[in-house]
Parts: C-alpha cells; structure tokens; sequence
C-alpha cells in the first residue's frame, strides 16, 4: 500500500516526486559508500553482517512498534518488556537453573503478557494508546528491577535468600547471538525472517489492508466488517511478544542479568519506526521503511566509530543525517499541488497518527 | 567512579603482582604503526571521560593508533564492539569495564586470535589476560577508616549506593562489614538512583530522605556523581553546615565542591582516572609489543582530605598531581621507551 | 407482496435526547421506500439502528418476517442489509487508495483468499466500479482517497455497497454531494436493484427527487413517523400533505419577489479557476442575493476560496467597495468584512467538542474580549440572542456542537457570521444536507443580510437558486456561462447554460449491477 | 474550556462523569493523606515546597510541551534544550567567566534558536512534529556535549586549549534554585508563575481560544481568520525557551556543567503532561492538568523515598498509580454518552493528539 498511495504526493514522475520517493534510500546508499572508502574495517562483509547484527534487537522491537503505529500509537513499552525478557531469561537459567528452551518460553510469555495487558488498556479500557503504554513502561521497569532487587543477576552470584546462583546461560540460548548459520549470525536470521513475515502480512494479504483500513479510518473498516478491535489488540499483543524476542537476543548477547538492558531499546525503535515513514515517501509506518530505518541508523552508527568519532559527535551527526532525511521527505512535498477537491475535502483519518500530521498541518496556513 | 556494572562473576584467582615491571630495552615487538583497540562499557560521569583521555594521550605519545569504542553503559552494544573490535585485528585489545559473563567470551576469542587483551575493572576469567582493576575494597576501606578517625564517637549514617553495579557493590561488602565491626555506627537511611543524570535525581531523593530523617550527621556516598546529588540535597534542606559528607573518585568538578565554603564534603578515596588510564594503555603498548604481563594487578587509591585541598589551595587535578604525588604513577608499568604524555 | 423490512416501536435515546420514539414502518419487496424528515428528526439514528451501529433500547426489527437482533455491523451485513451513511467519510479510508477502498469489502471477506498483491486488488476494485461504470485509470486506481472531492467519495461507498447486489439498500442522503447526472445514474442503478425484487431505503430532503425515486413515503418527525404516502408510477406525492406531516405547520412561502441590487461591492476582474477556463468577471452588490450556480467542480468553491483569501492565486483582482482588495489570508479578508461560509461543514467549521459559543465567537474573539482576556458573559448572550435569531433547535448555547443535527449545525456556521459586520457574506453550498425548514429559515436570514451587505451563494441545485437569489450566475469548467435575473430565468435556459462537464470519474458507458449476487466478491 | 466541554462526556451530575472528572485529582488527595499521616517527614511545609522544588524543572518544561501537544504534538526536543541550556550557562560563568544574568540570556537565547529551528521545520519544512523534535533531540543533545568535550565544566579546570577555567557560577545564579523569597524558594515562584501565565493564556485569553481552535481543527481556525502557522510556530518557540528556563533551574541546582542534566527530563514532561490529559476529564492537553500532574508525580516520588522504598519499586509504584489514574478517567467513559458527530461521524480534530486517540478507539468497536 506504502508504495501505492506514495505516487500521490506529487506529479508522477516529477523530480520531486523521485527524491520523496528515494530521499533515504539515496542519503543511505551515499553514506554507505563514503563509510566503504573512509572508515577503516567498515569495508568488510563482517562489519556489514554486525551492522544488521547490532540493529536485531532494536529493529524487532521498532517493527512492532510497527505494527501498534498502524492501528493506534507507538508502542512506549518495548524498551522495557525488552530489558524485562532479559531479567526473565538470567532468572529462568542462572537462579532457577533451568534450560535455554524453558527461558525462551518464558521470555515469550512475559512479552505475550505485557502486551496482553497493553492491549486490555486500550481496546478494552480505552486508555490512550501513548497513555497506556507509557504507563506500562514504567510499571515493567520497575518490575523488572523489583524482580532482582535492583541486583545483576551472574552465574555464582549469592541470591537475596543467602544461596549461591548456580546455573548459568546454556549453551544453546548464547547461541541465538553467538553462533552462525550459513555465515550469518542466528540473531540476523531471526532479524530477517520477522522482517519478511511482517512486510508480507502488512503488504500481501488482506489482513495487512484490513490492518491498514483499520488504522486509517475505524468507523470505515467497522462498517465495512472488519474486528477492528481485534486489530488494535493484536498489535499490541504482537509488539509485546516482538519486544521479548528482541529482549532474548540481547539476553544472548549478554549472557547474564543485566537491570539496564533494554533502556536503550525504546529512542532507537521509536527513531527507527519514524524514519521508515520517510521510505519511499510512505508517510505512515511500515515495515520496509522500518527495517530500511534500523540498517539506516546502524550504518551510520557503525561507520561514525569506525572514523574513530566521539560518542557525542555521533549524536549530533545521527541527529542531523536524520533531520535530512526527513526535509527530503516532508519537506519538499509542498511543490506538489494537491486539486482543490482533496483540499475542499480535506480530512485526516480519525486516528492519525504523529507522522500523519504533516497533511492536517499542510491544510492549514 | 561510577556505573559500569561491571561482572560480579568470582573475580580472578591469580595473586596480584604490583611489583611487575616492565624490561628497560624496547622489545622487538615495539614498532611504528601499532594498533590498540580500547573498547569501553564506560557509563555516566565524568570519571569515564578523564579514564578515556588519559589513556588516548598516552598512546599517542607513542605513537601508537588507538580505534575507540564507547558503548555508553550499553552492554549488548559493548559486545558488539567487542566483535567489530577483534574483527579489525588490532595488536592489543583494551577492555575498558563490562558484565562478566558478556565480555569473557569475547575476550577468550581475542586471546585465540592471538590478540593480546588488557582488562580493566571487569571479572575476566582468562589467565592470559592481563585484569588491572583499582582496588575497590582498598578504596572503601580507606575512606571509611577516615569517616571513622574523624567521627571517633560514631554516628548516624545516609549511606548513598545503588545495587547491581560491580565496583558499587564490593564497596557496599566493605561498608556492611564496617557496620558490623562498628556498632556506634547505624544506617539511618540508604537511597540513591541510578538514571540518565544521576545527580540530579539523586538530589530529590536526597531531599526527600534528610527530611524524613534530620538526625543524619555523616553521609557515604559510593561514587561522585552520587555524592553531587547528596550534597544538592544536603544544601536544600539546609544541613550542610551539621553533616560531615564522604565520598569516593576525584575530579576537577568534584574538587570544586569539595573545596566551596562550608562543603561538607569532607573526605574523598580515589586513583586519578586519567592516571589510571595511561597505566592501561602502557600496559596495552607493552602487550601489543609483545612483552609477557603478568594475569593480575592493581592500582593503589589515595585519601584526599578537604583540609588537604585546602591547605594546597588546590583547584583541579593538575595542581592536585602536584600536591598529591601518590596520585601520579609514572613508574607504574612504565619504561624509557614508552615516551608518556603530559 | 410480502413484507421484507419491518419495524416494530423502535425507540433510542441518547442520554436524555429521545431520538427515537416507538416507530414502526414496514417495506415490501422490490419497493424504495422514501424516508423524509426535518433535520434531527432522528432518520440517520433509524438507519444505524438498522445497520448494527446503534442498537435500539425497544422495539424489534423483522426480516424476511423474522425477529433479528442486529448487533453490530457483520450483522446487518448478513441479513443483506447494505447501508451507505450520511458522511462519505464514515466510508472511505482517506490514505488508502481508491482501488484499496473498492476492494474494502472483500478484504475482510474470507472467501477472497489470504494474498493480495496490487493485480488482485485492481481487479476486484474492477468489479466493484463497474456497478455504478466508472472507468478507472491506472493512475486513478492509485490516487490516495484523500485527493478525491466529497463526491468522487460518495460514489465510491455507493459502489461498493451496490456491487454486494443487496437484499436490503440503505441510503441516507446519498445525493447530497452528487451532480445531477451522477444522482440520475444511481436512480438508473436503485430502480434496477427494485426491480430484481430487492428493497430500498431511501433518505433524502430532495423533494424531486423523491418524485422520481419512490412511490411509497413516510415522515419522520421528532423520532415519530408523522404518517405514510402512496402514489402511482409517473405521479407526485401530495405534497402540501407532506410537508403539513414534516413541520406541522404549512412550509414557508418558497418564492420571494425580486430585489433590484444596489451599490456594487465586490468587484472580480480576470480570476482565471482553471487552467483551462477564461478569465472571468463578476460583479456582486448589495441589496440582492446573487447565486452561483454550477455543478460539481465548475469551480465555484475555488472562486469563493480565492476571493475570501484562502485558495490558491487565480492571478484576478478584486475591490471591496472601489478599494482595492487581495487578501492574502482569510483574516485579512475578514477585517474587511468579507466572509465565506465553506462548503464543507464538518471539515472547514466546525472544531470538535466546542460549544456553540465558543463555535460563534471564534472568528471575533477580539470583540468579546477586554483586553486579551475573553468576555464569557458577553459572548454567551450575543450566541444565545443569534440562536434564537436564526433558530437554532439546542437546549443551550454551551451545548457541544456535534450534538446538534446537520441543519441546526449549518444554521451556528451561517449565524456566526451575523455577529459580526459583514460587506460581503460567501456561502458555498449553505443547504447541503439541510431540511426545508432549516433551508428557510436560512434563507431569510441571508436575505435579511442584504440591506447591508452583498450576498454570493454558490451553489449546485437549482431550485436553491431559483429559491433564494435574485440573480443567477451560472458557472461552468471555471467559465461564466450565463447570468439571468430571477424573473426572466427560465429552467430551460438555465439548464442549458450549465452544460455539465463530465464528472472526474464516471464514464459514459451506462452502468450495470452485476447479474450474479456476490459476484464482486 | 476543557474545563467547560468535559462535561459533554457524560450527563451532567453522573457519578461516573463526576469521577472522570476528578479521579485524578481524589487520588492525589488520598495520596497526600496517606503521606502525611505515613511518610516520615513529609507533614511538614519544608517538605512540601520541596515536593514542588523539585518538579519545578521538568513542571516548566511539561508546561512548554503542553503549549505543543495542543497544536501539534509532544516536543521530545524539551529534554535535550534544557540540557543545552545547562552547559551554556556553565559556559559562560566558568569557561569565558561572564555574569549570571549573561549566563540567563544566552541560555534563553539558546531556547529560542532550538524552538525556532523546531518551529521551522515543523511549520516552514512540514515535517511531522514528532519526527522533527527527536531529530532536534538527538542533534541538541549531541551538541551539548560536543560543546564541552563531553567533561562536566567546573571551575579550575583545565580547558581544552590549555588554560585553567577561571570563572565559577555566581551567587545570584545559584540564588535561583538555592534562595528563598517569601519563604519560597525561588525556583518555584518562577514555577508557580509560569503556571499561571500559561493557565491564564489558553484558559483565559482569546489568544489561548484560538490556540486551542488551531489545534482542535486547523482548517476551521485558519477559515475563521486564525493565523494558523504563527501559533504553531509560537507553540514550539515558548516550548523552546521553557525548556531553556527548566535548564537554568537545574544549572543553578548542580552548579557545574553536568553533561548528563536534563536527560532524564524528558520523560518526566512527558508523563506530566499525559498525566495532565486525564485531569478534570479534559482528555486534552491543558495547563492546570499540567501542573497538577507535575505535584501529583512529585508527590509520589517523595511520599515514597520517605517510606524509604528503593527506586526500582518507585518505578513499578509510580507506573501503577499512573495506570490507576488513566483508567479513572478514561475506562469510565464507554457508559458515558458521547455527543451525536462524535459517535455518528467519527473524525477528531485533524491534527489529533496522541492522548485523543481514544476517542477514534471508540468509535470503532
Ligand atoms: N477544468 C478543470 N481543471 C482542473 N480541475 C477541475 C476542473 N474542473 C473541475 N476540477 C476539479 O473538480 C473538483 C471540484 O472543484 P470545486 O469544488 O471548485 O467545484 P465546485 O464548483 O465547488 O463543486 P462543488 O462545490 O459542488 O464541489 C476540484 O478538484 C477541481 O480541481
Ligand atoms: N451519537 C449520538 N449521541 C447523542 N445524540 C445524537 C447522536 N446521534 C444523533 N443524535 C441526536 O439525535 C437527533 C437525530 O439525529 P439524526 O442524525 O438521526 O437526525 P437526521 O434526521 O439524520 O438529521 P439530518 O437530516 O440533519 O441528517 C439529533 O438531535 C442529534 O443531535
Ligand atoms: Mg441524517
Ligand atoms: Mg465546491
């Protein structure tokens, strides 16, 4: 659909039109090759590979913030069911000394809570999608540090109750981030194959569109007999378990408790998420844009070490490369006239989203 | 120091072997072009800053390239510099704070590549490793045998520390086990948090808490960006003037607060960050040039007293090199031909 | 003939508002059956009620005979009840395609598979416009819904409510934002559906139309059916009976003598609409109503928009009383005391969960206030003096304005600009929507207006124009095409001069439902 | 008047539309009780100004995001800006050793150039507020530590060009946050009285009317003569310069350039300002939700330190009651009738904020 309406924003075929189009994908593509000849070690297939690798569970988290920016709003609370996976998996295998299979399973439950519970909020309870999920934020935050009492969860550590931790993380459950399959890191596969599953469900089958319809216009997809409300909640259930996914790769990587794990996770999903409005001119979540947006931001982050930057002149270049890409996306559809019937008729759909505002703002002078 | 949340993991069982030194003659191993990778945990404050910058400049007075990775107390991300790290096959590895069981493997798959590694401040369990660390209890110990000397009668305890951050808690051993020995003691309250700026909401905490408990008349705070929030809290409620404050690390801000009329920030245990970092690096310029480390060392802390600042009229960390010599190791794992920075 | 849609004593409340009280109607197969009623005499509420958006708090509803609960919209659906609603927005999906939107049915319907690549869905969307023939183009097919106007949307809903070939068709005013060709080719399309023995609920305030449409009528008034009229094919429904049954009192004299217009106001020279059309010339004064009349996309709101500075730039000069005028922001404009009323009421008016007061005072804010501080006291007396001034049915000036129906709402937008000091008033199709009362007591108002200021009102409908101006000019493809007096404006002549253009996406070839139910799917 | 519409949610008098109305504010009130009769040292006067002290940082630059959210969305820049302003003052007290009320002007001045360049992109360059303000976020928030090597300023230290910081903050700067005047500190008058500008702007003034039009359908503000952009534009500017004020509190608080102040800011505004929704039933953005979402969060932080609850079961407490106090006011509604549009015609104001989505959420059910 993405790709459909994107045509629309300007004259087909108009230069314009082109660079709102391919705006990011250009700015990506010239970043990419610049790292290539300037940053030192990024002209490898294996510093390629650790981009996508270090944006696996960051990008997981954004596609199904994906997902809830459809239908409602940007899931706030995948940072923290994230880190919340993580303390569940050190729990699971280091102080309850059970197996990697069991942790995963566990993992997953906790997401498919957490999202059950988001989902409650909104749908049932009708909070404020930004609302609810921001308070979840906090409380599994907390939550997840109450779990351990604030503590770090290691293998030999000694527990409140005065034992010693005697489990430690399988070998199997660091093998999600640590082993390869065909040269590419597990993690990655998981990475891609989420990826694809999303972009077909939302492109290529007729939920995706009922998705979409219900995000667009919910009083329209309910008289056209669509469950809107399963829709809504789906989302959200769907981006609890994504983030716990996202949490078991970090776990993996980590191999032990960590109490800010997943702290992090949230600004990147959300910065992801928004940068993919701006792919191919979509102008509202999607899954392309949202997994061009995570290569996107782990390319420059990657390349920018590799020059050897400071830490806060990254920021500043992260921040103003993602400015641009926005200017090029947003900013140069004005040219673009719309015909006066879009204007006499103009009206944004009952649940715009954040990055939809820009039309209701255009309406007006 | 700080964050970090460095591997609670049994720390290494070697003995260390301060008296190492390294050989006078520049091995063959020590040429033009040597590439140290330093990847760091690091984490908020500015402990983490000086750290980085000492040992920066020390390499780079000998020449040598250091590739900087900062991972900002993110320990996924630390891991995956760790990998792009090794995979760009530096000739020493600089490991700069971390989670144990995280940084380990890493480690282990460097020392197999023949990379040698120096540790720093995280549990590494690979003998071939060099793990230099300051030594936490020392510093503990020390600051609180002065709490003790200058409060001979004992007295009420705010005790600022946050849990699940190593260097953090193997000071909070000690500390519990001063309570223990020390019954004139009592904890009236423990509060700290840890967030973006820990200053600063460490502050309100404060507040909240010498309110609730007017009775405190000593604080110990077990890193300096906790200590900044204690004596915030300390001014608002006005008991700055009846409360004898403790803290641990040094820095040119720190000095400073320590140094205001009427601070009660009277005593503080600390290595010289920057210090300690040039140590590291020439231990990472020796191990690139292939010299053998020893498995473990550390480096000794010092006691820096407001009266002594005072009295030195001491105003940032240079002049407190100067007054303060034990702060500055030259020595330490020093060598003629390792030219050392300013 | 059997009975194929009943209803027994249907009541709905909101909150204290009966909307509905006790009523009851039965339709047969293969008939359309005329709904009419005031604005707010509860019609929509009756449809939503049919179609699962509501449900009744009493009352029961028969199909086929048999008792049936309608709870939500699937359910409507599978009792072959197809509704098109009141707002073309309740129905599209404003950033998805117009092939998308087509499609939207039998996304949600199982049967039509799980994939859906962009061939599929154009070929369903096929299916559907045909129905009502529309040739879609490619680059149509693609075009965002957004960029549609109101009635290249209605026609979409219409579509698709039509290709499921229902056994019940609900259409709540339907042709309000159609040109008459497009409304003729639905009626082609309705009386087709009847004919196959299917039943048809038609809501719509157009009394010719209604002539055309239906042979059985009821009346809704205050949510009670006010009484039902028959008559034969060909014939026209007693109308004088009607109307008595709508607003139990004899409608309003519906023509008016002509007024000589006075001083000229608004003066328009070279404003070219469209890139095709010619430089245009119009004079407004005072003293008279001047309507301008053309179809859908002859350019009037593009015209209105531009001189009450809020379109685009139509390289034309305009002036205000012999002064010269380009506003160059709706608030200019207003300064000088030219103001529109937009056409589309709920997008360009009305700000959601406002007060009637505050909904008046907006646009002079200045002159209710005491400084920067807002005078509450004093804007509440001035909105509650204007409500009963033009007549606003609500039971206070604080009430939210979404709780008003269509006309009353209509009536706070035109009103407003009563308070304050108008040269010029623009209204761009002030009636849609709008009861005949409601139209009236509208009419007077405007007509009042004209001792002070010049009145321009667009407009689609003839009858309006013949109804409120005293001068018609008549607008095509953005060219002025004819400008009669109302005396010596014949139907004919004007008819003739507003040679509509083909609208943007229905195509010559005639329409057809298709042959087998479902088939779309 | 959101005080004035919130009584259209349900019938006048209803218990239900009562609780929607004052949920928030009864639990305050029970939490204020169960304090002072519970937490140590909370039932004193000290311990409440104190209460207030503290939230009056991120209270102002909540305030700032409440201006926004009305005619756009949320500002996630504020965190980062108050930050700036923090090394700017300590800049230009420590490093080029100028007066105070330089130190105060600069940062303003800093204010001003990040909302402008916010109010420029977003208005001028129509990129989705949302997008724009986290690309300002990450851009702002690198330059500040760009600016200073990413060291905490102090005087005595040792500047990057060699020579010794001579300048140290001065004491009418620390009086800001450090003296009191009439028994308050000054802080919170400056807190307290930029409240009550805002309060008396959108509530009181036709400027706050029309502010309030802009957002709640731009299209109609611009056709009732509104200048649509220059309050949009305004919005974000104010926004811009709070967050500087926010920043100059907190500057005169630490007393040095701490790198890291204002981070945590952000999230903070955040959940005040949502919290601020749920105030008096407005569903809204509005000022005196604002700050009394300001108090409510600070007194739950305080309430809870002085019954000595460590800071990650604050968190998981300070989420629950965030949850409660939405539900209160926001799950109660469904029984509650909504007004005819609103349910016939589903379409909130085109420029929807995140905290109105419910309503869409409704409509489709
Ligand atoms: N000749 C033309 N060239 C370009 N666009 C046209 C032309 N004729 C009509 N249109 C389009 O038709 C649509 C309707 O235009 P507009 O709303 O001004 O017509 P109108 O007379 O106001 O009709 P109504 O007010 O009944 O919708 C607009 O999108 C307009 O751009
Ligand atoms: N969801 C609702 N909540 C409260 N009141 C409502 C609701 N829907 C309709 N009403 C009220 O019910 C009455 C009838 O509304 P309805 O839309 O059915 O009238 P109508 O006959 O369709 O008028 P119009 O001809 O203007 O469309 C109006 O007074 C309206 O305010
Ligand atoms: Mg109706
Ligand atoms: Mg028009």
């Amino acid at each position: 659909m993405t790709d459909q309406t994107a045509t629309s924003a300007a004259p087909k075929g108009s230069v314009v039109d082109f660079i709102v189009k391919y705006g990011v994908l250009i700015v990506f593509a010239v970043l990419l090759v610049t790292f290539w000849f300037t940053a030192p070690g990024f002209a490898s297939g294996s510093s390629l590979i650790s981009i996508v690798q270090a944006q696996a569970a960051a990008g997981i988290a954004a596609l199904g913030m994906t997902l809830t920016a459809i239908v409602g709003d940007l899931d706030l609370s995948v940072g923290a069911t994230a880190g919340l996976s993580v303390t569940v998996a050190a729990m699971t295998m280091i102080q309850f000394n059970l197996t990697g299979g069991t942790a995963i399973i566990f993992c997953l439950i906790a997401g498919l809570i957490v999202g059950g519970i988001n989902a409650l909020l909104i749908v049932a309870l009708k909070i404020p999608p930004l609302l609810a999920t921001l308070g979840m934020m906090f409380t599994v935050a907390g939550l997840k540090r109450w779990l351990v009492q604030g503590q770090t969860l290691s293998s030999g550590m000694t527990l409140p109750d005065g034992t010693q931790a005697r489990g430690r993380f399988t070998e199997n459950f660091n093998a999600i981030d640590g082993s390869t399959f065909l040269g590419l890191p597990i993690s990655v596969w998981i990475f891609a194959i989420i990826g694809l599953a999303v972009w077909v469900f939302l492109q290529k089958t007729r939920f995706g569109r009922v998705h979409y319809a219900v995000g667009g216009n919910p009083e329209a997809a309910r008289l056209a007999g669509a469950r809107v409300n399963r829709y809504r909640a789906g989302a959200y259930i769907a981006s609890g378990v994504l983030a716990s996914i996202a949490g078991i790769i970090l776990a993996s990587r980590i191999r032990q408790g960590d109490i800010s794990a997943g702290d992090s996770s949230l600004l990147d999903a959300v910065a992801i998420t928004l940068i993919g409005f701006a792919v191919l001119g979509a102008k509202r979540p999607n899954a392309f844009g949202t997994i061009v947006g995570a290569l996107f931001l782990g390319t420059v982050l990657q390349g920018l070490t590799q020059l050897g930057l400071k830490y806060y002149t990254q920021d500043l270049i992260k921040g103003g490369v993602l400015l641009f890409a926005l200017l090029m996306s947003f900013s140069l559809r004005r040219r673009a006239r719309k015909p006066a019937a879009a204007a006499a008729a103009e009206e944004p759909p009952p649940d715009s989203r954040p990055g939809l505002s820009a039309d209701a703002a255009e309406g007006a002078r | 120091e700080s964050d970090s949340g460095g591997g609670s993991g049994s720390s290494p069982a070697a003995e260390a072997e301060n008296d190492f030194t390294l050989p006078d003659a520049a091995p063959d191993g020590f040429k033009d072009g040597l590439r140290v990778a330093m990847v760091r945990q690091s984490g908020i404050g500015d402990y983490f800053e000086q750290w980085g910058n000492g040992a920066t400049a020390q390499m780079e007075a000998a020449g040598v390239t250091v590739e900087n990775y900062d991972a900002r107390g993110d320990n996924a991300k630390q891991v995956q510099m760790l990998t792009d790290a090794i995979n760009s096959e530096p000739d020493a590895l600089i490991v700069g704070w971390g989670l144990a069981d995280s940084v380990n493997p890493k480690i282990d798959e460097a020392i197999e590549k023949g990379i040698p590694v120096v540790v720093y401040d995280a549990a590494v369990t690979n003998s071939d490793a060099l793990y230099l660390s300051q030594d936490d209890e020392a510093i503990a110990t020390l600051i609180l045998d002065e709490l003790k000397t200058q409060n001979p009668d004992g007295g009420k305890i705010g005790y600022v520390n946050v849990s699940g951050i190593a260097p953090l808690d193997s000071r909070d051993k000690v500390y519990q086990q001063f309570l223990k020995d020390n019954p004139t003691f009592s904890e009236a309250a423990k509060f700290g948090k840890y967030t973006e700026s820990v200053a600063n909401d460490t502050a309100a905490e404060a507040v909240a808490t010498f309110q609730a408990n007017p009775d405190i008349n000593i604080v110990f705070a077990a890193y300096d960006e906790l200590a900044k929030g204690a004596l915030i809290g300390l001014r608002q409620v006005g008991m700055a003037d009846k409360v004898k404050m403790y803290g641990v690390d040094i820095s040119t801000a720190d000095i400073q607060l320590m140094t205001e009329p009427g601070s009660p920030w009277v005593a503080t245990a600390a290595t010289d960050p920057a210090n300690v970092g040039k140590i590291v690096a020439r231990a990472a310029i020796a191990a690139a040039s292939g010299v053998d480390l020893p498995s473990k060392m550390t480096i000794p802390a010092a006691l820096i007293t407001q009266q002594m600042l005072l009295d030195n009229g001491v105003t940032n960390m240079d002049q407190l090199r100067a007054a303060l010599p034990d702060l500055a190791t030259p020595e330490y794992l020093g060598a003629s031909w390792i030219p050392t920075s300013a | 003939m059997s009975t194929v849609l009943e209803l027994r004593d249907v009541s709905k409340s909101f909150g204290p508002n009966r909307v509905l009280r006790g009523v009851s109607l039965a339709i047969d197969r293969g008939e359309v059956y005329a709904l009419m009623g005031a604005n707010g005499a509860g019609k929509s509420t009756l449809i939503k009620v049919l179609a699962g958006v509501h449900q009744a708090d009493s009352g029961q509803v028969f199909i086929g005979g048999g008792p049936v609960a309608i709870a939500d919209p699937l359910a409507a659906q599978r009792h072959g009840i197809a509704t098109v609603h009141q707002n073309p927005n309740d129905g599209v999906v404003l950033d998805m395609t117009v092939a998308e939107n087509l499609a939207l049915d039998t996304f949600t319907d199982g049967r039509s598979g799980l994939v859906f690549n962009r061939a599929k869905t154009d070929r369903h969307a096929h299916e559907v416009a045909e129905v009502l023939g529309m040739d879609l183009s490619r680059s149509m097919l693609r075009r965002p819904v957004r960029d549609l106007g109101v009635s290249e949307r209605q026609l979409l809903v219409l579509a698709r409510a039509l290709s499921r070939r229902p056994e019940i068709l609900i259409l709540d005013e339907p042709t309000s934002a159609l040109s008459s060709e497009e409304a003729d080719r639905l009626f082609d399309l309705v009386h087709q559906l009847a004919d196959d023995g299917n039943t048809v609920l038609f809501v719509s305030h157009k009394l010719a139309e209604l002539d055309k449409i239906s042979n059985h009528l009821g009346v809704l008034r205050d949510g009670a059916m006010q009484g039902e009229f028959v008559k034969e094919a060909g014939a026209s429904f007693d109308w004088p009976g009607v109307l008595r049954a709508l607003f139990d009192r004899a409608p309003a004299e519906l023509r008016h003598a002509e007024q000589r217009g006075g001083r000229e106001v608004l003066q328009v020279s070279g404003a070219q609409v469209y890139a095709d059309s010619q430089p245009l010339d119009l004079t407004i004064r005072d003293g008279e109503v001047t309507a301008l009349l053309g179809l859908l996309g002859s350019g009037k709101t593009e015209l209105l928009e531009w001189i009450f500075g809020a379109g685009g730039d139509l390289r034309g000069t305009v002036t205000l009383d012999g002064e010269p005028y380009s506003p160059t922001h709706p608030g200019e404009a207003i300064e000088r005391g030219v103001y529109l009323v937009p056409e589309s009421r709920h997008e360009q008016a009305i700000v959601p969960d406002w007060s009637i007061t505050e909904l008046m005072t907006l646009p002079f804010a200045k002159q209710f206030s005491s400084g920067p501080l807002m005078n509450r006291r004093k804007e509440r007396t001035a909105a509650q003096g204007m409500i009963e001034r033009i007549g606003v049915v609500t039971r206070s000036p604080d009430a939210p304005i979404e709780t008003l129906s269509g006309g009353n709402q209509q009536k706070v937008v035109i009103g407003r600009w009563l308070l304050g000091t108008p040269k010029a008033l623009l209204l761009d199709e002030p009636f849609r929507g709008v009861d005949i009362n409601a139209r009236h007591d509208i009419g007077e108002s405007v007509r009042e207006l004209t001792d002070r200021a010049a009145v321009l009102v667009a407009t689609s409908d003839i009858d309006e124009a013949l109804e409120i101006a005293d001068r018609i000019v008549v607008i095509s493809q953005g060219n002025i095409v004819g400008d009669f007096r109302l005396a010596e404006a014949s139907r004919d002549a004007i008819f003739e001069a507003m040679s509509h253009r083909p609208s943007a996406i229905l195509s010559d070839d005639a329409a057809a439902l298709p042959t087998e139910p479902g088939e779309s799917a």
